[in-house]
This record gives C-alpha cells, structure tokens and sequence, in this order.
C-alpha cells in the first residue's frame, strides 16, 4: 500500500466513528482528510479551534481570507454555523463540548499516552491547541500510520515529551483499529492486508487480540 | 475625545524592551500595518505574547526574523522555520503554552483574577515549576495571569468612540488581549459611523487608539 | 436535527429536585414561559441558581413564592421580599454569591477550569470555609465551579440550528449557562431563518431544545 | 436640610470627581442622582453590571423594557454605547477597569472598611455586584447622609458584616469630603452650614483636620 492509499484508508475507517450531531475537530494532515469520508446519514459539527464551528471544504474560488482554518488556510463555513474567540474556543474544548478529536500523532502507548508536539533538538513547532484538545475531548481517535516507515510508533511507553496523559481512546491506522482500556490495547479490527502477526511486529506494545473483526471499510 | 493617531504618531507608543500582545491567528486578524511600522522603527528586545510565531512574511513573523524578538510566548512556532532556528540557538527565548491556556491567561489578565486552574498539561512538561491543586478530587495546574504594555489588534469595523467587530476568524485572541495590556491600539480595516450595541465584541474603553489601516 | 419543543414536552426534561439555572437579570432575559410550565407542573424541591430571586409576580420569584424552591444560589433577594422570608424561616436554603463570582463559577463550570481565583469577598464572611492561595504577593479566594442539570434561556432570536443571539441587556447570564448544564432549552422571542454567524452568542452546540415563546 | 435637599447636595459634590473618559458605575439609589450633575465639559461612561455602558436617562416614553439597568429598570443607551454580557461585565469590574465606583453604605470605618449588604436577622438583600465593585474599581466613593436619623455611620470599626476591606477611598456625605488615608479619615472639605465640631459629633472615628476647605458646591 503505497501512503496515499493508507491515508485514505484510515481516514475512511475513522469517519465511521462519528454519530449524527457530533462536535468534531479534526487535526491538521492525515485527519483533515476524514472530512471527506463522513457518511450521508451523518451531520457532524467540525469545530476549528482558530474560532469557528461549520468547517466547510476548501474553496476554489471567491476565496474569503478572514475565514481560515487552524492552519491560517482559507476555508469555508456551512449553514448554521459561527464564529468565536479564543477564550469561547477553549472553553468548548477544554469544557467536554467536542465529542471526537482526531489528531496524528509521533508516538502512543499503552497507556494512552501520546507525544505528538516536539522532538527535543530536531522539530519543535509547539503545542498548539492539542494538549487542551486531547484533555478536553470526550473522545480522543489517533489517526495515523501504524509505524513510521517500520519504526514503532504503539510503544509500551512514549519516549518522547508527552501531549497529555491517559487520554487516548482509539488508535486507526493502515493496519487496525485499537482501543485503549485499563488492560492495555485491545485489537477491534484488522486489515486482512496483513497477518495478525506482522500488526504485533508492527506494535512495540502488546497487543490484546479476542477475535477481531475485519476492519469495516464499506463505503 | 479623539482616538485617530497616525502611523507616524505610533512612534510615541513604543520603547525597546517593552511587551507586547498581538492579535491574530497564523497571522489571520493580525495588524499588519503596525507591525510593518514596528519593523520600521525597529524598536528591540521586545516581547511578544501571541498565539503563534507567524508565517516568514506575515505576522509576527516578520518581526522575528528581523531580530527585534527577545521572547516570544506563543502556543505554535511551526509555520515560521526562523523561529524554531532562533529558539535552537538560544538568540530568542521561547515559552510555549497550550493554546487554551494562553487564552486564559490572558483572560485572566484582564478580568482580575489570580490565574488559571485547568487539567491542560498534566503529566507534560508543560507542569515542570508550576503549583497543582487538587479541586474536589481533581488535578488541576496553575497558571498565572499574562498583561503586557501594549496590544496590537486588527479590527474590521471600529466605530470613532473606539468599539471594534472582528469579522469571521479574525476575531480570535482579540478580545482577549483588548482587556489585558496598559495601553490599547488597534488597526481599523474600516471607520464606520455605527455599530449595534448588541454586536460590539471590545467595548470601547478598552481603546486607546485607533489607526486607519492604509489600503 | 429537529430540536423544537413544544411547551407540554417539556414535562419530559424536569423532576422534583433537579437543579437549573435560569437565565435572567431581575427576571430581564428570564423565559417566563417555561417557568410558567414549570409552575403549572409543580415540580418540588429544585435548586436553582440565578443572579437574584425575580419579583414577587416576575421571573423565578414565581417559582419561589410557590414554595417549589429548596435552594436558591444568587447575588441578590432584595426585590422579592418573600425570598428574605423563606430564608429567615429555613424554609429555603440562600447561598448568596457576590454577582462577579457567581458569573465566573458558571463560566469555569462550563469551561473544564477546575474553579476560580478572585480577590472579590476576601476579608468578608464569603470567605468561610473557602481556600485562600496567594499568588505573586496578593491572595485570592477559590472559589468552585458551577453546574446543574438543566438551564432554561431567553432568546431573542433563534435559528433552527439553535444558535441563539439575546438582544441589549437580556443577555446577562443567558450566554454563561448555555455552556454549564447536562441540557439546555432556550425560549425564543421568534425563531429566524438565519442570524449571522458573526453575530451568535451561544453556538448551536450548547442548545438542545427550543421552545417558542406563545405571544 | 431636609433629606431631599442633602441628597442632591451630596450628589452634585460626587459629580465633580469624576475626569473626562472616566468609566463609572452609579449604585442604586442616592448614587444614581449623581448623573444629573455631571458638568457639561466631562462625558462620563456609565457601566451597569447588568451588561451596558453607555446608560442613559429613564425614558419618559417610547420604553423598551430590553434596556434595563442593574436595579430593573427601564432605562435608555446613549450613542456609542453597548452590551455584554455578566461575565464580560465583571471582568470590566474586577479588572480594575472601572475608574470610579459610587455606593450608597450602611458603615463604613476608618480603615476604609465598608458594610452595605447585610443587617442580619433584618434585612438580607444579598450583595449583588457590590463586593465586586468596590474590590475592582479603582476609586471607591461612598456617598450616604453622615448619620443614620443621629446614629453614627462613620466609625472606628464596622460592627456590620463587611462588603470589603481597606476599599473606601473618598465618602462623601451633606457634612463633608472625606478621604481615607494610612493614619485615618482626613476631613478635606466641610460644609460650613456645620461647624467642625457639629461634624466629629456626628463621626464616631477619630476625623483629623487639617485646613480643610469649605465644600465645592458651585455647578
């Protein structure tokens, strides 16, 4: 599978997540691309943490710049939303008013644990919005490639500076779907691309396996 | 009483050393006028208290890579490169702080309370020296109140008394920075004669002064 | 996603010794239809929090002077002499809140902080039995958060979505509640086809029901 | 001097500390006279906490029972002002952002301690946005008759439940100006309708008095 085609795979399995009305915020790469996969039956709420809730598809032409994503991208703004400061942001997020955020992320655990904001001397591009995101969310989905071209990324123990801690509810990558509980990471589904076998090789932590589904990508 | 300054008359208002709050989102609701004239004037050794570091020709951003930043307190550094570089070779003082929180700070700041109590950061580096309280079962940092001498917003519609509408996503830290600084400019997109009392986002008497933005 | 409501629905969303805020300044910005409902329910036992105790025949004042009231959390009984009865006799719990720090714990309840720092009632008997932190040289109470089951608003407008504007000083603590409660029925003066998106103050996602005010 | 005639002689001595800009809030009653004289070269900026700035006079007409002030009342806006609301307005006051607070009190002390909220077992009215006001605003004045009917109000200690500590900062009453200082209540001007010792009679705290002025009442 080449990257592109793993992307699209995870983003259409994440987008399944949802349930009609839902407050969603999608983080910036990967999981901005499960907006395209949101099922028809499904009205979800896209929240930017920038100030707005209506995130619309990217616009091809009229391009209005006072209306941007988290990323400074100019965007669009469905029927029926609006616009806020920072502090009501926040307030929505930190407050458990989003009920989904999808994030990438550099690493997981365990746990539940992520690191995602800063590789110490290499790439510090700051927080951002993340920590109160992933604190605040009543459900936070990791949304990423299984490994980072064969290094592990699921670990026993983050290695590098955390996001937050114990947060992590649901992994997706190429390869499954796993959710983080007390005991540890329990595999829900598998892409039978793939060996249950080579997904443990795949994962530094050890995975919880009792009969796992197919992972479900009908569109 | 007459708000209106001129470009020119901004000179009046800075000083090397000085802090300074600036409005804006990846440079999205950002005066630039000002900062152009910051840059002009190259006033030093400033500190900024802004959500991000800018883009390399937008923003802050453009005040960083000239050299006049001494510290920069922001949430996100990523778009502008400069600003990582700077950081790495100590020549700018970098405190990053969780957006949420950056907010609330500033809030904070503005509204005369003592800080902040928020779960954002357990467990992180971003608790290292900071107090935690245990609020009815619960963990919670404490973060401290952010003023700053100056803040720099960008308006769409600011009426002659000096209320201010921010339109769309420009709004952002705005508002926020309007109520915690000594002083307060804004760069007005338009001067209009009437604003509804009930849309009015900054009350005017956060205002001091208002700068026409050149078009 | 339908969210209107009709008045007899209602009945669904309450029960004796639930609490709920109610929007409102001196019953200015209180839906006084919904809490004709709720008299005409008689529902028992209900904490409400609210900047004051209305007026004998205005506002929540009707819901005490009916005796339906077991703890009332506000700034201000003054213009509803039947409130200072209740309160004298213990037939009805007071907690009086200094007005500031009632809007702030309502605002962290629904803003995830874990309470608030303010220097507001220090020195006085609002400070009983609270925690007092000093921070950078100046002491503060803390105070809690506040949340409650349910919070019945007044709108002055308000789209099908549910996003709500309140018009001049009906605002009040309306915008502060939507945020802090399990559920949230606004009353709307009129339901519009479209408010601008500048212009909301409480975004659709706070507002579970609305009801129609009946003119 | 008749109640009425002390009022409005203590409300136009009160209109002449504010400063051109000033941000003001007037409490209930006997403060709320103060804005009938305001001279012609100050524009003041009237803040009630219910969520205004910019309030007017009471309408004679034409009400709009949307436009209220903290009390309930109709009231009207002048041009330029606006509303907010309670969580924007206390940040206004607790900020420090309110220049000038005028109160009526029932106590206030020589440490500039007030009480004005409470008589208990009597009256329990609730402190409303007082004890906000006056640990906020960055001018706290008093203005109330010198006595209640005889009983003093101006004491070496207030025995009633305290609004706030050590916030008084000017009271003025139909006998005179007082400021408080470190060392005390300093008498700066009199009304000369009273002698000086008519006046610490009526003051149960020690007033020290050094020069004062006769009292400005010119309009």
């Amino acid at each position: 599978m080449d990257i592109t085609a793993m992307k699209h795979l995870i983003a259409k399995r994440v987008a399944k997540e949802f349930k009609d009305g839902d407050v969603v915020n999608l983080g910036i790469g990967l999981p901005t691309l499960v907006a395209n996969f949101i099922p028809n039956d499904v009205t979800i709420n896209l929240q930017s943490e920038n100030g707005l809730i209506g995130l619309g598809p990217v616009p091809q032409d009229n391009i209005d710049y006072d209306i941007t994503n988290a990323g400074g991208q100019p965007v669009t703004m469905v029927n029926g939303g609006m616009y806020f400061d920072s502090a009501m942001s926040f307030a929505i997020i930190r407050g458990g008013h989003v009920d989904v955020t999808v994030l990438g992320s550099l690493q997981v655990d365990e746990s539940g644990s992520l690191a995602n904001w800063i590789i110490p001397g290499k790439m510090v591009p700051g927080m951002g919005g993340a920590m109160d995101l992933v604190t605040g969310a009543k459900k936070v989905i990791i949304a990423m490639t299984h490994t980072n071209k064969g290094k592990h990324k699921i670990l026993k123990k983050c290695t590098l500076p955390l996001t937050a801690k114990h947060q992590v509810n649901l992994i997706v990558t190429e390869m499954g779907v796993m959710e983080i509980q007390d005991d540890g990471i329990h595999l829900l589904e598998y892409n039978n691309e793939f060996t249950l076998e080579e997904i443990q090789d795949a994962t530094e932590a050890k995975l919880i396996i009792n009969q796992p589904k197919i992972m479900d990508l009908e569109e | 009483m007459n708000k209106q300054l001129s470009i020119e008359q901004l000179k009046q208002h800075v000083f090397d050393g000085m802090s300074i709050m600036v409005g804006g989102f990846m440079a999205v609701g950002t005066p630039e006028g000002i900062v152009d004239a910051l840059l002009e004037m190259n006033v030093k050794d400033l500190t900024l208290i802004c959500n991000d570091a800018g883009l390399p020709e937008k923003g802050i951003g453009k005040l960083i890579n000239n050299g006049q930043v001494k510290t920069l307190i922001a949430s996100h550094i990523g778009l502008n490169p400069r600003a990582g570089e700077l950081m790495g070779s100590g020549e700018m003082e970098v405190i990053l702080v969780p957006q949420g929180t950056l907010a609330e700070r500033i809030r904070s700041g503005g509204a005369g309370l003592g800080g902040v109590l928020t779960p954002t950061g357990l467990g992180t580096i971003v608790e290292e020296g900071k107090q935690i309280l245990n609020i009815q079962g619960k963990d919670y940092l404490l973060e401290l109140p952010l003023r700053a001498d100056l803040a720099i917003l960008y308006g769409t519609e600011v009426d002659t008394f000096g209320n201010i509408v921010y339109t769309k996503t420009t709004r952002n830290f705005n508002p926020l920075m309007a109520t915690a600084t000594d002083k307060v400019i804004v760069e007005a997109r338009d001067i209009v004669e009437y604003i509804n009392p009930d849309h009015v986002m900054t009350p005017h008497i956060f205002v001091d002064y208002i700068i026409k933005e050149a078009k």
